[in-house]
């Protein structure tokens, strides 16, 4: 028996195999992608307000309370060209951005520190649950003792909204990383630190980035619900008080073209931040990608 | 008067859906309310009441037709009346009026020491907000709605307000009873500027009667009657005002949970004026001022006013008229 | 103890008009089915010009490398998809469909997995409940009525599916690879499992498999396939007398013989890397 | 060979295997499940009420501001004395429950809808994805003008901050059964209606149960942001109310007895009601059971 | 062809004591090790007085039936679990450990999965990736580096596991069914594969397995062992000259009379239902 004619003709056995075995994946063609990325919103904008005309033209109510898509789009492009528009969303976003990335790192910690340790798990585990089934409007008031009327309370407010959603995805993360993991991590010598570094988690992204983008919109969320009360100049316009303008001079086109813009920014900054970023770590790991 | 007696029985609706707020402003409906002098005077007509936390929610059931009418501060009554290109409402009397001042902490004495502090009112562009940044400009002090300027004002919720004042993170606001008074008695604050000094006769309006227009045309029979109640309680107010407070106080119990303190009644009842004329005048004035500061631009109020059924009231029981300040009917 | 008798036809021969009259009467007939998956042409066909006829009551292996299209092929016969072109006749009634993966329904409990199967095929209430005993002794579980898919053994799952099958009373069973994923012991007490039912029910069974010796130890014939197109390149008429075993001397010589022919049907796909060709040569 | 001897070989070696291969399931003593479900509120409470006497008594901010656990316990023994707390808490909860039933039913058919119909999923799956990141609060006025101060109004809020979570739920349910399922069913000859009855539904259960787990935490969210600004005598006290008044009376301890009563009801509904039906579930079907 | 030389010890006889001197220095030391998981004694031991004794650069298979107590044997081994009583011995340096799946970290690729693992062992960076390749060409993966997991084949993915292994540089491998997830055709190429290895490396390999024939055709040594409690039963020094193979003639007698002692094994534990017993012997 010689070893190399055996080594060679394993290695032929193989190479054969590998061809036949590998799994394919079938990529999509391009214009199939695209009109399932694109399609889908614009469709979705003509459905929208394809029932807005008809629920107009039924004239079930005067267009002072259900103002026409022309309205609105008066009352948008109204404020647009006094600059509040764009001041808005800039300022929201800014405040979006900056909660939310606190909110990241707290959320963080605090997922880490509940998943390594069963005491902190057990006292403040049902807390954070419990927390998100409180209206972020309930905390306003006390985010604005505590921080007066600063951006400090609207940070809270965000912080109090998203933190959760993100230390719970990390959790949820940690607790469906497979134990074999764990065990190939302290078999190659990884433990403490080092494990959690190199095994837990990387192993827990899915989760994790689950709760991120869960935690973006509760953020956004909170964050109008925080501008819509806390109200000073100081702070600047912004879309949640645009909003509450609009109610308090009971201009339902304002009214309307805020709903718009606060869902126009939260929605798009989900879809086009978060989504492809899930997406290609789910896909690098082949794991499913989700339906949305 | 235009209703035709033979039609006064046709005219009356089922059911007359009245807001209102549990705040001290409100006393006459508060009142007449909950001794019972609405429902009776309405008589076969059913009242059904909404209690509203702020105009804007009351303006938005009128526009939604869930109430027939409310009482509401002057801006809401002005929104309403210009956002609907004047079809909505109509004010058809007025309430209360007085009762707004500017209370600040102790150090701040004069207009030139609140240079660079924050000051609260209940509502951007609302009367308080207007007579604030008014005043402010006419002692020579900047108030831009955007950015800042010498004085930053901060629309707020009442509640917070006396919060943050009591804290010492405002240097005080420009509110109605009976949170002026509660600034100055819980939060041991001082008035700077009483708002009735700065109006002729020390008169301006506080709370409005709105109808909505609609409502107002098919049933101007109930409307009348609406009025009248409104007016035999303020007689029982007038005959007997202790009563009337306790009255007033116990319906705020009821429809809230708490009272006001003895203290606080006390002090904003002195301040407050219930009367049914709506004091159009200050109407156009107020509403000049808040395009002079820019929180509004010019609004057309010509109409908002239909004041026949309280003149002819008034007429009746022998009472001066009310005038609508040529912004509509009188 | 056992003795061999191999009977071949030529390499290369797989037209159905060469084949050996069947003995019964077909249960199963494809006529030169071609699938592909790609609309356009794009990618090659998986199945090209594929005949075969299986008999009534015979039992018939699929072997072939992975990829090589025997799950499609199942999938045709089972009415699961349509051959892009030539024809599959099955008999009526349907076919009954086992996986690697029992694919038990977890909501359900082991006997109420059976029972949905009969009243799906329309049996009444009263007769279900019976017919799932009667179907879970078959398989020896008794008992096992009211247990949890979790709580099985991954045989006793695989049973469990396979009353599942039968309670479909079918004339056809097709398995694809049901026991790859089972550990060798209880692997080899299925088969023994699995040819006893089949005994006793004269079912029609094509048993596709990567295992050679499992497909020599349960066969009457063997078909195997190649890969890019999947083709029929060769057939084994399996005689052994007596009652088989996996590690028969029958069984082994005659799957030495299959593996060759596999293994160089492997090959044949082989994309070398230049580094490993040059490394393991010099 | 005879086939009785061999049936009886087989069934005795059968059974040896079975008796060894059977996965063990470890079922834990009751103390230390009872330790696991009872001593973590009972942590989580003591640890609240720990942080809360200590920031008391660190005297940051005058007990008007923040009160005392003494205060707010007495204000709810005072208005659970009026019979205000009982009503408050019936009326919240008999509206979350009308609302979240309602929500299941038109999230169940949505999410149904959705996911049969590839048109629908993209017509308006991003919408109903991006109602989630909208306030409750920003509809507060379109429902009102739409139902006037009814139950109605609060019950629109309602469905639109349940429905999306449900309708996805259900729809993230489907698209996770494996594939392997529907082939098993078309085989045993279920299709259609027959198909999603007896397969895509249970199959789906897993999916749908969070969601609906999901939903009522948004139905509750919602419900305290719409009893919160839509008022009314005829509607009753109740939770979100209570805080209101709170908030208008400047009355801290009833601000923090109505978060405290608004976290206890939702937390506990949840807790009570949905996390055991989905354990269940779960743990019938040998599922990992999650963290929390 | 192969001839095979089978060599027995007295059943029952399973201590240390009654050994054959292993002929190198020993390089897995266990004695008398009990391990049980109920702390109060509720359940019976899962390993129950159990010695065995690996040398250096053997290859011992360890078979039985499900849940006798082989993975927690190797998790003793290991190092991952402590046992009850006893003690474990195993050299400086550690133990490689391969799994049933791959178990292959799917956010790295196959190249960086052996990279952690070197990292994790303290190589160089600049050397790391030159070893890499190295380990990627012994399991004839060069070119692979980049490819993600979910990308290989399931032989493939056991192959960079193998080298992930390999990266450890222990003196012992444990693995613990690592093939049973694979089809039949890539399992023995495996076998190959793992036995060119083990010639390389000289590495001590424990191999758990449920495959008679898979612990003939590799093991020098194969451990029976029973259930409740776990213990070594019978022990057989496996002698078959020339290449085997899984077909083999010598590897097919060997593995029936292994066959036979487990099966009775098996059969000890067997509690038929009393319906089944009557229906069969009816
Ligand atoms: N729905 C599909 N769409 C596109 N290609 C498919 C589809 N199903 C199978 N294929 C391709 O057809 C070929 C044959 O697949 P099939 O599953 O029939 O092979 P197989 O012989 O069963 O393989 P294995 O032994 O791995 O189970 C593969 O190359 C596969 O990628
Ligand atoms: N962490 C644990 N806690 C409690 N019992 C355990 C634990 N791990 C294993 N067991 C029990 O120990 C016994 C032996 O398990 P083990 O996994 O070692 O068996 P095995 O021989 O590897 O079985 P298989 O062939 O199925 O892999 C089983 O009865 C199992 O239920
Ligand atoms: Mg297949
Ligand atoms: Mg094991």
């Amino acid at each position: 028996m010689s070893s190399i004619e055996l080594s060679d003709d394993v290695a032929s056995l193989e190479a054969g195999l590998d061809a036949l075995d590998k799994p394919v994946t079938l990529r999509e063609p391009l214009a199939a992608r695209l009109r399932r990325s694109v399609l889908p919103p614009v469709v979705a904008v003509a459905f929208l307000v394809a029932v807005w005309l008809v629920v107009v033209a039924l004239h079930l109510k005067p267009t002072y309370v259900i103002p026409t898509p022309a309205d609105v789009w008066a009352s948008l492009g109204q404020y647009w060209s006094e600059g509040a528009v764009q001041e808005a969303v800039w300022n929201s976003l800014r405040r979006a951005f900056v909660g939310f990335a606190v909110a990241a790192v707290v959320g963080t910690a605090l997922g880490l520190l509940m998943s390594q340790f069963r005491f902190v798990r057990t006292a403040i585990g049902p807390l954070v649950s419990g927390l998100q089934s409180l209206p972020s409007v309930a905390w306003v008031p006390a985010a604005i003792i505590w921080f007066g009327l600063s951006d400090g309370a609207i940070y809270m407010v965000v912080l109090l909204g998203a933190v959760p959603s993100i230390a719970n995805g990390l959790l949820s993360g940690v607790s469906q990383v497979p134990p074999l993991y764990l065990r190939v991590g302290r078999v190659l010598g990884a433990r403490g630190f080092t494990a959690i570094r190199y095994v837990v988690l990387p192993a827990a992204m899915p989760g994790y980035l689950g709760g991120l983008r869960q935690g973006w919109a509760f953020a956004w969320r909170s964050l109008m619900a925080a501008e819509l009360i806390t109200f000073s100049p100081a702070l600047g316009t912004s879309l949640g008080q645009l909003l509450q303008i609009g109610r308090e001079l009971s201009d339902m086109s304002l009214v309307m073209a805020a709903i718009l813009l606060i869902l126009v920014v939260g929605v798009g900054i989900e879809l086009l931040v978060f989504s492809p970023i899930e997406r290609r770590m789910l896909r690098a790991r082949g794991l499913n990608v989700g339906p949305t | 008067s235009s209703s035709n007696a033979g039609d006064a029985a046709a005219s009356d609706a089922a059911t007359l859906r009245l807001g209102y707020f549990a705040n001290i402003t409100h006393a006459l409906p508060l009142i007449g309310i909950a001794n019972g002098t609405y429902a009776k005077v309405l008589g076969s007509t059913k009242l059904e009441t909404q209690v509203f936390n702020a105009g804007p929610a009351a303006v938005e059931a009128l526009f939604a037709g869930a109430i027939d009418a409310a009482y509401v501060g002057p801006n809401p009554a002005i929104n309403a009346f210009t956002k609907s290109n004047g079809e909505a409402i109509r004010i058809v009397a007025g309430a209360s009026s007085g009762g707004a001042q500017l209370v600040v902490a102790p150090q701040y004495t004069d207009a030139a020491s609140l240079k660079g502090t924050t000051i609260a009112t209940p509502q951007l562009g609302g009367t308080q907000d207007v007579a604030l940044r008014f005043w402010l400009k006419s002692q020579g002090l900047s108030a831009p709605t955007t950015g800042t300027g010498d004085v930053t004002v901060a629309p707020q919720e009442n509640a917070q307000t006396l919060d943050l004042f009591k804290q010492g993170k405002i240097a005080g606001a420009w509110v109605p009873e009976p949170w002026a008074s509660r600034l100055v008695l819980e939060g041991g604050g001082k008035v700077l500027v009483d708002e009735a000094t700065l109006w002729p006769k020390g008169a301006f309006v506080t709370t409005h009667l709105i109808v909505s227009t609609a409502f107002l045309t098919a049933h101007p029979q109930t409307v009348a009657k609406l009025l009248q109640a409104e007016y035999d309680t303020l007689q029982e107010v007038t005959a007997d005002p202790a009563k009337a407070k306790a009255a007033a106080n116990d319906a705020l119990k009821a429809l809230t949970g708490k009272q006001l303190k003895p203290a606080v009644l006390e002090r904003a009842w002195n301040n407050l004026t219930l009367t049914l004329d709506p004091i159009a005048a200050a109407l156009q004035t107020s509403a000049d001022h808040a395009v002079e500061v820019g929180t509004t631009k010019k609004a057309d109020l010509d109409g908002i006013y239909d004041l026949t059924l309280l003149n002819a009231l008034l007429t009746n029981s022998s009472k001066p008229q009310a005038s609508a300040a040529g912004l509509g009917k009188e | 103890m056992t003795s061999a008798t191999v009977s071949e036809t030529p390499e290369g021969q797989w037209a159905v008009a060469d084949l050996p009259p069947p003995l019964a009467p077909p249960a199963i007939v494809l006529e030169r089915v071609t699938k592909r998956f790609s609309g356009d042409g794009s990618r090659p066909a998986v199945l090209e010009d594929v005949s075969l006829t299986v008999a009534e009551g015979e039992f018939v292996c699929l072997l072939g490398a992975s990829g090589c299209g025997k799950s499609t092929l199942l999938s045709l016969v089972a009415g699961l998809d349509k051959p892009t072109s030539g024809t599959v006749e099955t008999p009526a009634g349907g076919t009954a469909l086992m996986f690697q993966e029992a694919a038990l329904f977890p909501w359900l409990t082991a006997g109420q997995n059976i029972e949905l199967a009969l009243k799906l095929r329309g049996v009444d209430r009263r007769d279900r409940r019976e017919e799932t005993d009667r179907l879970l002794a078959t398989v020896h579980l008794s008992g096992q009525h009211g247990s949890r898919v979790h709580e099985l053994s991954g045989g006793m799952r695989q049973r469990v599916a396979l009353a599942r099958a039968l309670a479909q009373q079918a004339r056809i069973l097709l398995m694809d690879e049901p026991f790859a994923a089972l550990d060798a012991i209880t692997r080899d007490v299925l088969h023994e499992e699995l040819i006893r039912v089949w005994e006793e029910t004269g079912l029609a069974v094509v048993f596709v498999t990567h295992n050679v010796r499992e497909a020599v130890r349960l066969g009457q014939r063997v078909e195997l396939m190649s890969s890019r197109p999947g083709r029929f390149v060769r057939r084994w008429q399996v005689e052994i007398d007596g009652p088989r075993r996996i590690e028969s001397a029958g069984v082994s010589e005659l799957s030495k013989e299959i593996t060759d022919d596999l293994r160089r049907e492997i090959r044949r796909h082989a994309v070398l890397p230049a580094a490993v060709t040059a490394g393991s040569r010099s």
